[in-house]
């Protein structure tokens, strides 16, 4: 096979469904015709091209690729006799021809929007000093509608939030935590493919919140398959490795 | 009782401590007049800065009007100004064109329009304030819906939704 | 070449985006023109705005030229400003009340306890007049130490920050 004409990265493209386009697009084939065998072989090749790519990545462009597998299958075996009530018969890219054109459209709105973005990025608004056009006002209360027992309460709330373990009404908030902890994890793994050290990952990490929040990251990474741990002797200290570099 | 003269200085002050978009209706409360006359004010003084040839401009943006600069000084402001926030990843926009024609819209609807996650981007642009919660779908999970800001129609330069071309008129164009 | 109307308008592009006064000097080396010109450019806008009845005009203070309001028009940015300003935000509130408790108290510490950035929010608090900078914390960085204000006493009726309401007064009002 000749790779030099896979150069294009997958990262360029913004998921499978973009590198399909870009596919149709390079054979010049019609998008309600589509040569399916021919594209579904270009799309593996890309697929074995790519390297080193990011797990979630590669999830979205296998789940397509075994769509596109399926539909050739579809499309090799023999047609069932013609029923006579059923005069269309159903093709088995049609839905996926649906999804290409629809995505097609976003896709055209967004450099429709690109295009609106830089023309924007050439006006300005004015850069208003609030605290100066304030100062010549009648002083307004800021906390007219505030009373002692709230600010306490607001203190009190803190406090609470950040002594507790996670409370509960605060969890849909910390989802968000939990995310971020997720990707900087991912990105510390990246970046250290030998593993990273359970202790070294709640060092410096000062608050509570957050050590519970990488904590509860590491659980759902393992959980989603992302990372394996190994610890080597017992009380020792456990290695976290992303799951494509380990070898247990 | 106050001029016409005197009403629309009154509005030019008002736009002019502003960065952000005024209303009508904003307006027609500060300076205590029907929301017609203060229409028809905004919209002379509106005119007035078409025609006028200086440094800066009355725009209809987010259902309102603000004050901006013209594109053709960028270049000199540029040089009294620091560039502006960074632009948006295409991954952004593509996110943001599904949100802005199908809102409300639940994440899981716009994965599976875009064929990818969009957990990040997502935070992203609420971070930016270019969408936002707007409710909840009801049924299982009772997912959040999202949808775009008056700060996403004014980043965009857009006054309001319907200015965004019609996605069908691509449908039909051969790539 | 460019036209005085045109240089003219630059000039006035420019003194819109600035919150700060801008020298003859500043805008000379901007539009590229000599000093003399320059002012005389500036001076013509000056005049220009002083004869006509709009919403802002050009004031010549000290180190240069800067857009301002007129003072009649104060009552009505003061309307639109005033909702903004008698209303803090939960994440304010939370931010003056940790500052009132455990003051004097720097600017990462409040975000330890508050698990977000609060930059933005204690820019506010200060415009508001409810903190201030009361020093510097000794050691790495000498970061500002924040503390409440003589206004934030009064608007609460406190005599000093030591009445301030604690647990163990309501626990035995409660009793």
């Amino acid at each position: 096979m000749d790779t030099t004409k896979y150069q294009i990265q997958l990262e360029n493209f913004q998921g499978p469904l973009d590198l399909l386009l870009h596919l149709i697009e390079k054979n010049e084939v019609d998008i309600y015709d589509i040569p399916i065998a021919q594209i579904t072989d270009q799309y593996l090749d890309y697929i074995n091209e790519a390297k080193n790519f990011d797990l979630d990545v590669a999830s979205e462009f296998l789940v397509m690729a075994a769509t596109l597998l399926a539909i050739k299958a579809k499309m090799l075996l023999p047609k069932p006799p013609k029923v006579d009530n059923e005069d269309l018969e159903e093709d088995p890219r049609e839905e996926l021809v649906a999804r290409l054109i629809e995505y097609r459209q976003y896709k055209q709105v967004a450099y429709y929007l690109r295009e609106k973005e830089q023309e924007m990025s050439t006006v300005f608004v004015r850069d208003i000093d609030e605290s100066k056009i304030i100062k010549d006002f009648e002083p307004v209360n800021p906390v007219s509608n505030v009373s002692l027992q709230d600010l306490w309460k607001h203190f009190k709330a803190i406090l609470d939030r950040a002594s507790e373990l996670v409370p509960v009404y605060e969890l849909e908030k910390e989802e968000i935590a939990i995310t971020q902890c997720m990707a900087w994890i991912l990105d510390g793994l990246n970046n250290q493919p030998q593993g990273l050290s359970f202790k070294g990952l709640f060092t410096g990490r000062t608050t509570r919140i957050r050590l519970i929040m990488t904590f509860l990251a590491l659980l759902e990474l393992i959980k989603q398959n992302k990372i394996r741990c190994r610890q080597n002797k017992i009380f020792g200290d456990i290695q976290i490795y992303l799951a494509e570099d380990c070898e247990i | 009782m106050l001029f016409t003269d005197d009403l629309k200085a009154i509005i030019e002050s008002l736009l002019f401590v502003s960065n952000k978009p005024l209303t009508v209706k904003e307006v027609s409360e500060i300076i205590n007049l029907s929301q017609e006359e203060t229409e028809k004010l905004l919209e002379d003084l509106y005119l007035e800065y078409q025609k006028n040839h200086r440094g800066f401009t009355l725009a209809k943006l987010a259902y309102g009007y603000l004050f901006i600069t013209k594109k053709e000084h960028a270049p000199f402001i540029e040089k009294l100004y620091k560039p502006k926030l960074s632009n948006l990843s295409t991954a952004a926009l593509e996110t943001l064109a599904i949100i802005a024609y199908k809102q409300p819209i639940t994440r899981s609807e716009i994965e599976l329009l875009r064929g990818v996650k969009v957990d990040k981007i997502i935070y992203t642009l609420i971070d930016r304030n270019l969408i936002e919660e707007v409710g909840r779908r009801e049924g299982p999970g009772r997912p959040i819906l999202y949808g775009t800001t008056r700060d996403f129609l004014q980043y965009f330069g857009l006054n309001d939704i319907s200015q965004l071309p019609h996605p069908e008129k691509y449908a039909l164009e051969e790539a």
